[in-house]
This record gives structure tokens, sequence and C-alpha cells, in this order.
């Protein structure tokens, strides 16, 4: 009987989940073992036509990590759920839009203004931006179509799994790829981690106090975190609460806050609003004008309860202001 | 156009079964019929998901509506239950009743406000026709997910308190205390007795109030199921209906209430051999010393000594003849405030009212002429027991000779105090009677209505015109001792317009009586808050419903009774305490209280023990097991609030009746416009 | 103390028969480092008899003054416009509130306005300016403006119908008390009296000659207002309108053949006795302009100048 | 839920009320017959403190173009602090709101009094003509993928709960 295919893409993402599949180290040895690569180009050499040459569900599964940003990202994406059985997001990018999402915060032009003309480290002679079709001496030349908005995976195409991280941890990688192979898979839908929060497995959760109340929260740099207490409660933004669990709490270990991005249980349908209802409980005041200086310490809320998921969130993009022949419309 | 797609909770649901919900859309007569297109709204309603039924009727609360729902419910053709109708806050109670009469869970029910939120609200028809589809669009999406929860209950303390000490509280006490219950009055006075012990007569009967009040006073003192608490006020209130925790402190009267007879020694034996302290009681128009008593039928007959007075108090110094003048030896200089606690079933509040503060009307005169007086001021002195022995004798000395009373002090008046303070008229009247009586005056009452309905009242009026009182119709434009005329010279000059005969007159008079108004008490808000009651605008604690739950409150197990309440006459306010005391008995002989089912519980294997839910729940009712690292809520001390579930994290926390995806369905149900 | 300066609005009377009203005040200001800038082109306010005759057009009347107020002063935000005369105060305060309430009456005057190349946006509000000394100026700077103390000088202040009524807007309206802590800052004795705001008859006057349309009626109100002041021991009453104060001063003969009880009290503006105390020139004061002026006998003799007597 | 296009723009409004205080407030107002603009439509919750900021983004996800919340006054809530943290919540939801391009207008927390029921006419209308005036929300469509266009979260988070 032969091996299970699997195929390896990436979308819009920084590689940090490619990386991680390396990381599984000796274990990567039992999935090569274990399934035939069909497709990964990262690190193998495959083209877009070995793809098409299989046949409609020959893959196993398709491992797809990044949001959806481009054209060719999108019709890579339709290829491969077509050939694959199952579809795994993997990483927040893939399920939730992930640090690339936070350019939903911006609208496309004024992206391609600033990376091509704006931003003080250009230097582009007569401000020309990439053009889809261009014609050149040499011929006609392509882009792929660059979209408005940032999407998360299961917004272009039907997602199967989400494996979440940034990147997804080793164990649960290795962990989703054997019940893979070993066909004892959970419910389609299902997020391959524990549906429970971080501070479930925070070794200073006991640290944490019953009623905790903050006066001013802070930001990394300006404390030298205490290595053992609960860093909430040391006025640091930590998303744990908020968050899945399944990563051990490394960043925490490394006395870091947690930024959230395993993602949200199963429960919460609005990650950011909720770690935001969350950490907002925390102020302590009942003061309203006190209460809105309090609320303004957190620097850059979208950034900081949306750092993975705003491609994912209820409003999935900001709202750009309304034109004016639009506005009168309708 | 970016419109979103699809819904939030579109997919159909499946649990026992499937719901198969009844819409009953109410007519309310013409109140909603009159605005909703009641027919489009059933025809849309039995287009929305999981609708088996739709239908619509004229009076949904009465009892052909009520049985339509059972009907259909024991019939198998639904289970779960909208009604469109009015506030959930009028008829929940009774739908949920019929619900669970159908065979079911009460709270597969849920109710959709077309009347105060739609038909009396919207001016255009096809608006409030909109309006109405959208909210029962809310109510079904949000129903189909309603889970099967039983009524809790809890049981119910026999014990009751009531705050005030007034003719309200008296009589509630008296009450409750003859039906087996023990009460616990607690009084802020060193004496109960309230308002009422202040009078000379009552309208219109001329009965003597010390002779119909001090009987009951007496005996609430007497009754084996009373503890009388007075110079003692309720400092916090803990627990729910049927078990509340009262913690009250007393305040030192520095005088053992145990030991002292009443006899008065002391007050003889005081340093002070005058008295010279305005009495509070007389409202400044007598005096007493810094040891007193209120007034010779105070209840309990003990003194009370005046820190502020006493010279032992201020200085140290004083050879304490009080204290060799008391055979019981009950003096005791060392009191201090104490706390007791009690647990007890319900509350009354009884906690009465204040008149209004004539100097907020310069223009009347009263704290700048002496002979300017407040009513209250004046049944003082026309009471026997007062300051003058019941005769009505002028600050300057002297009796009056002309006697002008104006009405409406602070009632009516858009200046100051919206309402008509009820009491004011009849009261008015008396004192016309009663000064006249006195003193043979000229007695003047101006009024802007006259306002006599209640029994016996109409008639009492009829009396006094016949008596030669004159009544001016108008308000008052000042009181001056402006002179026009040698008449007027060294005298008190009323100026009004009388609008009956078109002119404005100008009346001399040697005394002027402030009929001032009824108030809610100053530290209404303070003991609003305590009870955790609330207030209308202006300031009187607010019933549960004006008509129909006169003497509940929104906080269950907390009842009022008197002019708490508003402004009322003494019939009123002991017919009120009668009910207070019949709900509260009612209470507490089922022995039972329903509770509220909305609490909140958290999924144990999703509860990260993340700890945001415990600090935030104001009752303390979330523990935390450090153990296991788990969060739980302690549902009979959960008062369903549901801020614990708006703040938790992971969602491992939800409400009943108020669960995330519920409201999530309702909210994509009301934008479900049409 | 304030260096800005006012808009002013003194209207016919201020600038007519009570010219002196306008001149002291004009003194009192710039002695306190501040000014009034009248409104050029202004006009009549519109009070008097014009509201009974057609009230939208005696509305228009000052909602032109209210508009060329604001032309004044072209930055957004309020402009104080300073009425001195009740009378106009009163007309300027109730056209304000008619602009501020939309409906027909607004839109036919702003309409009327329109037409003329002006607009009232609603930033020009009327103020009077016992307001202005109390509430803005304040109380410390008018005291220690003071050279020449009146101390010992009795006062009733008369307030007049108008300035607390309808619109009580920066005083009590049953007991208003702004001028008689205006004259205690000087060193006054303001004497307690129930006629504060008691009627003089003035209206009654308005648009004819001394014994106007009710002359019996209009001298018992000020009889009144006279015969009380005097009995309560004042040596003076202080006004703030042309109207009552030409009326408790001019006819006090004829009062006292009518009446049979003789009557000589001065009757002055306000800012007349607030310049006295701060040692302005009487001329400058319009003091000359009073028919009575007497400074009681046991008050100090002023350091120079100042006869006692002059009436 | 398309709108016509020759339609004038209505706003649509979601108010989440209070049981105690904003609910009772508005049943007043209908006691008292005041008028006013029917686009808001309340949802009752116990307490203003139960308002998820997830429940303010769903409305506005799902074709509000504003957010009303009413509880009581400070120091009144029925459950002593739960209007505190509706406040602590709407506070940092607003600041995250307006850096997603959304006017504060949209989101308004109001204390309105069970006796205030003329202050619930006062806001519903206001707010009702200042989103008229800023015209309809226009928030990206980008629904999940699905195969019959109806599917997303939180269907999946309803059915977990019923299954």
């Amino acid at each position: 009987m032969s091996k299970p295919k699997v195929a390896f893409y990436w979308c819009a993402s920084c590689g940090g989940c490619e990386e991680a599949v390396v990381d599984l180290a000796e274990v990567v040895l039992d999935v090569v073992e274990a399934v035939d690569i069909a497709f990964w180009p990262v690190a193998l050499d495959f083209k877009v036509s070995d793809v098409e040459a299989l046949a409609d569900g020959e893959l196993a599964a398709a491992f797809i990590n990044g949001a959806i940003r481009t054209s060719e990202q999108q019709e890579m994406v339709e290829l491969l759920r077509r050939k694959a059985g199952a579809v795994v997001a993997f990483g927040a990018c893939a399920w939730l839009g992930g640090i690339p999402g936070l350019a939903n915060l911006s609208s496309r032009e004024s992206i391609l203004e600033f990376v091509y003309r704006g931003s003080p480290s250009v230097q582009n002679g007569d401000g020309g931006v990439p053009q889809e079709l261009i014609d050149v001496p040499e011929g006609r030349m392509t882009l792929p179509h660059f979209d408005e908005t940032v999407r998360t995976l299961d917004q272009v195409i039907d997602v199967d799994y989400y494996l979440p991280g940034c990147p997804p941890p080793c164990g649960l990688i290795a962990g989703a790829v054997m019940a893979l192979v070993e066909g004892r898979l959970p419910e389609k839908g299902s997020v391959l981690a524990p549906d429970v929060a971080l501070c479930a497995e925070c070794s200073r959760a006991a640290t944490k106090p019953e009623d905790l109340k903050l006066k001013s929260f802070k930001r990394p740099y300006e404390v030298i975190a205490d290595p053992e207490l609960c860093l909430l409660a040391q006025g640091l933004v930590c998303l744990g609460p908020a968050t899945r669990s399944g990563c051990g709490a490394v960043c925490i270990a490394a006395n870091m806050p947690c930024t959230g991005c395993m993602g949200p249980t199963s429960r919460v349908i609005d990650y950011g609003a909720k770690a935001l209802s969350a950490i907002a409980s925390l102020v302590e005041s009942e003061d309203e004008d006190e209460i809105a200086v309090l609320a303004g310490q957190i620097a850059d809320p979208v950034g900081t309860f949306y750092r993975y998921s705003l491609p994912a969130s209820l409003l999935h993009r900001r709202v750009e202001p309304a034109r004016v022949s639009e506005g009168t419309a309708s | 156009m970016l419109e979103p797609e699809g819904g939030l909770t579109s997919q159909p649901i499946s649990t026992n079964g499937g719901p198969r919900i009844g819409v009953y859309v109410c007519h309310c007569g013409l109140n909603i019929a009159g605005k909703v297109d009641i027919q489009a709204v059933v025809e849309f309603a039995s287009t929305l998901p999981n609708v088996a039924v739709a239908r619509d009727y004229k009076f949904m609360c009465s009892d052909p509506g009520q049985e339509l729902i059972e009907r259909d419910l024991r019939d198998g053709l639904v289970n779960r239950v909208v009604v469109a109708s009015c506030s959930p806050l009028m008829h929940e109670a009774t739908f949920r009743k019929a619900t669970a009469k159908g065979g079911t869970s009460p709270f597969y029910f849920q109710m959709a406000s077309i009347r105060e939120h739609v038909s009396w609200v919207t001016v255009d028809n096809d608006d409030a026709t909109a309006k109405a589809k959208a909210l029962v669009a809310g109510a079904v999406r949000r129903v189909a997910l309603h889970e099967y929860l039983e009524p809790r209950q809890a049981s119910v303390r026999p014990d009751v308190m009531i705050v005030g000490g007034g003719i309200a509280g008296i009589h509630a006490a008296l009450t409750m205390a003859d039906a087996g219950k023990h009460v616990y009055l607690v009084e802020r006075e060193s004496t109960i007795g309230g308002h009422m012990a202040k009078f000379d007569k009552t309208f219109p009967t001329l009965d003597c109030a010390a002779c119909i009040l001090t009987p009951k006073m007496s005996a609430v003192r007497a009754h084996p199921n009373i503890t009388l608490w007075t110079y003692a006020d309720v400092v916090s209130v803990e627990g729910f209906t049927g078990d509340f925790t009262v913690r009250v402190r007393h305040r030192p009267r520095y005088v053992r209430e145990d030991l002292c007879t009443g006899c008065l020694a002391c007050i003889d034996a005081c340093v002070h051999k005058q008295a010279k302290i305005p009495a509070e009681f007389d409202e400044g128009l007598g005096k007493r010393k810094p040891i007193y008593i209120p007034f010779p039928q105070a209840t309990p007959p003990v003194v009370v000594v005046d820190p502020e007075a006493c010279i032992w108090f201020k200085t140290g110094k004083c050879p304490r003849p009080c204290i060799e003048a008391c055979e019981r030896d009950a003096f005791d200089f060392e009191q201090t405030e104490t706390f007791e606690e009690v647990k007890v079933g319900a509350i009354i509040l009884a906690t009465g009212f204040k008149t209004f503060d004539a100097a907020k009307m310069p223009e009347y005169g009263y704290g700048v002429y002496p002979n300017v007086y407040t009513s209250l001021e004046v049944e003082r002195l026309l009471n026997a027991a007062g300051p003058t022995s019941g005769e009505v004798v002028l600050r300057g000395g002297g009796k009056p000779k002309v006697v002008g009373i104006i009405h409406c002090v602070g009632s009516r008046d858009a200046k100051h105090n919206l309402w008509c303070s009820k009491v004011c008229c009849m009261y008015s009247l008396k004192l016309a009677h009663m000064v006249k009586e006195r003193t043979g005056a000229e007695v003047y009452n101006f009024y802007i209505d006259m306002r006599t309905p209640g029994k016996g009242y109409e008639e009492f009026y009829d009396k006094i015109l016949k008596e030669g009182v004159h009544m001016v119709r108008g308000r008052v434009a000042g009181v001056t001792d402006e002179a026009a005329s040698l008449e007027e010279e060294g005298r008190l000059v009323i100026r009004a317009e009388d609008t009956l005969i078109g002119s404005v007159r100008r009346i001399p008079v040697d005394m002027v009586i402030l009929a001032v108004g009824v108030e809610p008490q100053p530290d209404a808000q303070d003991v609003r808050r305590l009870f955790n009651i609330s207030c209308g605008g202006e300031g009187f604690f607010t019933e549960r419903h004006p008509k129909l739950a006169p003497v509940s409150t929104f906080t269950d197990g907390v009842f009022l009774a008197g002019a708490c309440q508003g402004p009322k006459d003494i019939p009123e306010t002991v017919a009120q305490a009668g009910a207070a005391a019949a709900e509260v008995l009612a209470m507490v002989d089922r022995g039972a209280v329903v509770l509220e089912a909305s609490t909140a519980f958290i999924d144990d294997a999703a509860c990260s023990g993340c700890k945001t839910c415990v600090g935030l729940c104001p009752f303390g009712a979330i523990g935390f097991d450090d153990e296991r690292k788990k969060a739980s809520v302690n549902e009979v001390v959960c008062k369903g609030c549901g801020i614990c579930v708006g703040a938790c994290p992971s969602g491992a926390a939800q409400q009943h009746l108020f669960t995330d995806a519920e409201i999530f369905s309702e909210i994509e149900g009301v934008l479900e416009y049409v | 103390m304030s260096a800005q300066r006012y808009t002013y609005y003194p209207g016919c009377s201020a600038k007519g028969v009570g010219r002196a009203f306008t001149e002291s005040l004009d003194a009192v200001f710039e002695h306190l480092g501040t000014g009034l800038d009248e409104i050029e082109d202004w006009n009549c306010c519109g009070a008097t008899a014009w509201p009974s005759v057609d009230e939208d057009q005696a509305f228009a009347l000052s909602a032109r003054n209210l508009a060329l107020a604001e032309d004044r002063a072209p930055d957004a935000g309020p402009v104080d416009v300073l009425a001195s005369c009740t009378g106009c105060y009163r007309a300027l305060l109730k056209t304000e509130h008619v602009l501020a309430e939309p409906g027909p009456t607004a839109d036919k005057i702003g309409g009327a306005l329109a037409a003329i190349g002006l607009d009232y946006e609603g930033r020009a509000r009327a103020r009077h300016p016992v307001d202005i000394l109390v509430n803005e100026i304040g109380l410390d700077a008018i005291s220690a403006a003071v050279v020449r103390p009146l101390t010992g000088l009795k006062v009733a202040c008369y307030y007049g119908c108008l300035l607390v009524r309808p619109f009580a807007t920066f005083d009590d309206q049953y007991n208003p008390t702004s001028m008689d802590r205006l004259v205690a800052a000087v060193g006054a004795e303001p004497i307690d009296w129930p006629l504060k705001t008691r009627c003089c008859g003035g209206s009654c006057y308005c648009g004819g000659p001394v014994i106007g349309a009710m002359p019996e009626a209009t001298m018992q109100l000020s009889y009144a207002l006279l015969r009380e002041a005097t009995k309560r021991g004042a040596d003076m009453i202080a006004t703030t309108c042309p109207l009552c104060q030409f009326n408790l001063e001019g006819f006090q003969d004829r009062m006292s053949k009518r009446f049979g009880r003789p009557l000589d009290i001065p009757a002055v503006f306000i800012s007349q006795l607030l310049g006295v105390a701060m040692g302005i020139d009487e001329k400058r004061l319009g003091i000359q302009r009073l028919l009575r002026w007497r400074l009681p006998e046991r008050m100090p003799v002023a350091a120079e100048g100042g006869g006692h007597a002059r009436a | 839920m398309s709108e016509d296009a020759s339609k004038p723009f209505e706003p649509k409004i979601v108010a989440f009320f209070c049981n105690w205080c904003t609910y009772t407030a508005a049943d007043l107002a209908g006691i008292s017959r005041m008028q006013y603009a029917p686009n808001v439509r309340a949802i009752r919750l116990m307490c203003s403190g139960r308002v998820d900021p997830q429940f303010v983004l769903a409305a506005l996800s799902e074709g509000a173009d504003g957010v009303l919340i009413g509880g009581c006054h400070p120091g009144d809530c029925h459950y002593q602090e739960g209007n505190h943290n509706a406040r602590r919540r709407f506070e940092l939801l607003r600041l995250m709101l307006r850096d997603m391009g959304i006017e504060d207008e949209r989101l308004r927390l109001e204390w309105i009094s069970a006796s205030e029921g003329d202050k619930v006419q006062k806001v519903c209308n206001e707010m009702t003509e200042q989103i008229r005036a800023l015209g309809p929300l226009r928030l990206a469509t980008v629904p999940r993928w699905s195969a019959d266009g109806d599917h997303d979260r939180a269907a999946e988070l309803v059915k977990q709960v019923t299954s």
C-alpha cells in the first residue's frame, strides 16, 4: 500500500511555519517515513504542474500556512483544495489572518503608496508601482492581483482542520500529522489544540490574585518583570486568559506576555473583543474620566488584541471612510 | 454595497426533536392593533425558522389567551413559546406560568415587547409593524436556543424587618406580629411615632392623633413578637429575597434602655436648670435640656443624652446629678455604637417623608418674618402636649387676630416640586378650623385648587366653609411687611391674585401658615442604594407596578409602606402598611420563593482557571478551587447579572437564559428588517 | 481684572433721558481696566409698545442688534452683549429664546435678517452690566478700586421688574442680591426691603409723556417704593433701568402732594454710586443730570471736593 | 438584507438595555406615549455589565449602523458594579473601534434610570439622527467560505451549544 501523499504550501506568511516543520527534527523523519511529500516549494523541487497532474483528492492532506492576499495564493489554495482530501490551515496566519492580517488596518492604495514611494528607505525613481500586466520589449509580464483585503484560508476555501500558533508548536504538528496518517481524525472544523485557555498550563497561574485590579498598564520594555509572578499581576497585558493552550506557555517562560498567537477557544467568536473585555475588566477605577485614561494606556488596541486575528474578526478590516459619491446613495 | 452575508445563527438547530415554536401576537385591544398590522406580523412570524404555529388574539394575558398557549403545548403542536405583547416586566411571569401549565419548562418562553417598545412609541404604522416583526424575529431566534431549566426555589426565613417606626411601620409591625411572625422594627429617632405623633388632631374626623396612635405605640413595645430598636439604623443589607442579613447600628443614648423606667427624675436633676436647646420634636418652638425625652408618650419611654449639649461630654466637668437622681442606675456615659446582625426573610421600608424647606421660597418670608410658620410648627402649637400647651401664641407673644394659610408651598410648583402633596389641602382646612376654634381669628386660605377626594373630605371642606373661613383662589405672590396703609402697619401682608374676583388682593394678617409639601427623605437615595431598590425622578421609592404591585419593589423581598413611596394621608398609609404586611405574610407562609433563573455557570472543562471572573462578582458568588484550578459559581448566591460572563475571556462562563448564543441569535433576529 | 472690552447696546433710554447710565457705566468700566464698545448703527430694541402691535417685528429689531454684535466678533464663540436698560436686556433675551427654538418665527426673522445681509448664529447673548460686574469683574476687583468708601450710606437696591424676570440668568428671581453685594463692595449699606422687584409703573408711562396712559396706577406703584425705602431709612435708591430711575426720581413732588407725605430721596444709577466710590469725576458719571443728589451728613467727608448737598 | 437604493437611508441601531433601569425607562417612555425613532431595537439584558464587546461587533457585522448600551447611573446599578464594568469595556472598545475607522457616534453608552423615559426618547432620537448624518456603516464583506454560502463561526458555536 502506497504511503499517503501530502503537500505543504505557503501563502502570505513569514516562513516561520515552514521552519516549524523542519524543527520537528527527528520527528520529521518519522513523518517523511509515513508520508510521501508531493509538494513543498520551500524545500523540494516540485512544480505547480506536478500538483495539477494529481487526481482530485489524491493528496491525503494539504498543509497550508499564511493568509491570502493575492490572486496567485487564491489559485494555489483552490488547486490544493481540489487535490486534497483534507486541508489543514497551518498556523495563525492561515487560521486567523495572523500578522500579515494587520495590513487590514490600511487600504491597498496606502500600502502600495508607502512601500513603493513613501517609505524613507525607498529609492524609486519615477515612483512606479508594480502592475499586474505590463508590456516590455521582452514581452508581456504579469504579476498576481494584490487584493484589497487579507483573508483567512477559510474565507477562500473550505478548511477541514486548524493548527494554531505562530508557528504551531512541534508537538501539535506531529500529533496532527500522525493522527492524519493513522486516520483518527476529530470532527471536521476542529482546532487541533486543547480547547482551554493558556492559564491552565501556565506555571505562574497560581500567583495571580483572585481580585486582580490594575491602576496602570505597562509594556514589556517598561518593566523588568518578576520571572515567577503572573505577568498580568505585574501590569503587563498578557493575553493568556483569552488564548488557547497547547504551546506550553513558552513565551511566558521567557518572561514575555502572551500575545495571543494560539487564537481563541471554540466558545469565542471574536478573539480581540473577548480579550479586550477581560483586560478592561481589570481596570481599577469607577471614575469615568479615569477609566478613559487607563484604557488609553493600552497602546494600539487593535494591534494588541487582534495581533493575529484581524481578518478573522467580526469586523475583518478597518472601515474606510465612505467616498462622497457613495455616501449619498443607498 | 458591502453587506455581511449569511447569518450568525441561521443553521437549523435540533434539540429534543427540534424546536417547534408557537408565536402568539397580542392585539392588546387597540393598544397594539391600532398601530401594528397584526396580520402582517403573524404572517411574517410563520415564515421564520422553526415556527410551527403563529396566532393572534385580542388579549393574550386573558384566560382564553393563555389557554391558546397551553393547548398548543399540550397538543404537541409547539414546544417553545413567543408572545409578542407588552413588556416582559409586565407579563413575563404570566406567560411563563402558562408555558409551564402547558407541560414544559416555563423558560421555553420569550417575550417581544411590541407595546411599550413599539406601538406606544412609534408614529408611523408601517414603521411600527416593521419594528414589531424585528422584535418577534429576535425572540423566535433566541427561544429556539433556550435550554430546559427548572424553576429554582429558596426557603424564606420567617422573621421580618421593618425600617421606620411611623404609623406605617407600626401598623405593619403589629399586623405581622399578631400573625405570629417575629418583627424587628428599626427606628432612627429615639422614639417611634413619626410625624403622626406630632399632630394634635387628624382630618377629617378631628379625632385626637395621640388617642389613636399611642395605644398602638405601646402595643408595639409590649408585643412579644416585636423587637423594637430605636436610635438605630440599618448600615448594610446582604443576601436576597427570603434570606437577608441586615446589619443594624445602635447609637448610644448613654442610658441603658433595659433599666430606664422613664421616671424623668434625671431631667429635673440636670445641672441645666432651664431648658435651652430647641427641641427637635417641637420644630424648635419648645426647648429641651441636654437630657430629654422627645414627648411624654415617647416609646420606649427612655431618656436620651445629647452629647453635643451635655456639659459632661463637652468639658468632662460636671457633678452629673442625673446619675444621682437615677434610682435604677441606668446611666452609662461610656456607651458606644454597637452593631448587631439579624437574618430576615423580608424587609418593609416605611421610612416616611420630610416636609418642604419653606426657606427655599424667600418670597414667603419664612425665616425672615417671625410670624411666618410652617404647618408642622403650627401642629405643635396646637398640640395640647406641645410647647404652648395647645395655645396659638405668636413668636412675639399675643394671639393672632387674622391668620393666612398658604397652600401648595413647595408643591405643584415647577421651580420646586411638580407633584401635588395630596395632604396639604385637607390639613390646611384642619388647621383653619383649629386656629379659628382656639383663637377666634379670621382665617384666610389661599389655594390653587381644592383637592378633597376621600371619605368625608369634601364634607369637611363644606363644614369649614360654613364656619366662615375665607377661601381665596389664587397663588400667593408674596408675604411682606411693607405697609401700604395704616391697617397694614406692623403686620404681615399677603399679596395674592384672587382669580375668582379677578383682582390682586392685599390681606394684612398677624400670622402666616405655610402649608409645606411632602418630599422624599433627604437620605432617600442612600436608603435606596442600601436596599437596592429604585427611586422615581422626584425621589420617592418606586413600586414594582403603580397599579398592580403598589407595595412591592423591583427587588424581591423588599416592600414599601407609607409616604416613602409618595405623598399619602394617614388612612392610605395604614392601608398600604397592611397591604405590605399581607404581601410579606403570603411570602413567609408560603415558605419558599422562586428565584430568578438567569444565573451564571461555568463550563468546568472549558475553565482555564484564569480567575478573571472571580474578583468581578459583586456578590462573591464565584469560588476558586486552587487544587483543580477551576472557578465555579454558587448559583444560590448568584444574582444573575452576567458581569462575569461578559468578561470571561475564553467563553467558559455563561448565563442561563442569556447565553452568548442566545444573544447572538437575538441580535441577528432584531436586525432582520422587513 | 478683565482686560477684555465688552460689546455694549445702550438702547434709546440709556442714550436719552437716562444717558447718565451709559456715561457712568462707561466711566466705571474704563476705571476697572476694561471698557464698553457701542454697537454701531444699533436700532430700537423693540421693547415698549411694539410687541403688542407686532411681536415678530419686535423680535426682528432685537435680532438685528444681536446680529450686528456677532458681526463685531467674527471669530466663533459666544459674544456678550451688554444691555444696561433692563427693558432692552429683557427684549434681547426674549429674542434669543425665540430664535433658539426652531419654528416659523425663527425662520421668519432669519429671513428678514438675510434680506439685509445679516445672520444670527446664536453666539450673541444678552448680559446685564450688573451680572458682568458681579460675576466676571468680581466684587474683589471692585472693592480694590474704591478710593472713597461710601461708609454710612444706606442704599435701597431696586432691581425693578425685568432684571430677573422672566429670565433669571444670574440671580434669584424672588430675592435677588447682586446689587446689594455691589453696593456693599463699595462700602455702603444695602437696606433689607421687600420691594426689590416690585413694579415701578414705568411701563405705564411708555409711549407717552409723564402723565401717560395710567397716571393714577403709576403714581401709586412708584409711591409705594419711595415710601417704603424712606421708611426703612434708605438715603438713596439705586436702580439699573433708565425708566425706573426716571420714574422714581422725577415725580416725587407730585406724589408728595397726591399722597400727603413728603418725599425727597435721590434715585440714582448703581453705576453712579460705584463711580463716586471709585473717585471718578462726577461730571463723567452724569451726577449733574440728577434732579436730587445728596450724600448724608453722617458720611465722612470726601478727601477732595464732593459737596454734601446739591439738590 | 440588501438595501433598496431608492429608499432613503434608515439607520439600524441595536440597543442593549439593562433590565432594571434602562429597559424599565423604555417601558416608561411607552407608558408615557413618548414617540421616538423606530430605528432602535432593544435587547434586554439583566445588566449592562453583561454586554460582551462581541455583542457590539456582532451587531455591527450583522448590519447595525450603531449600537447603544443603556445602564443604570453610576452608584445605582442593581448589581452594584455592573455598570462600572460596562464603562470599562466601553472605553477600551471605543478606542479600538476608533482605530478600526468606526466613528465614535456609532457606539454610545448612556446611563438612563428607570424614571428617565424622556431620556430614552431623547437618546434614541439623537443617535438616529447622528447616524443618519454619518450614513450607513460600510463593513468589508468577508464571508467564510462555504458551499451553501451560509456558514460561519457563530453558527457553529450555536450548533455546539445545542448539540
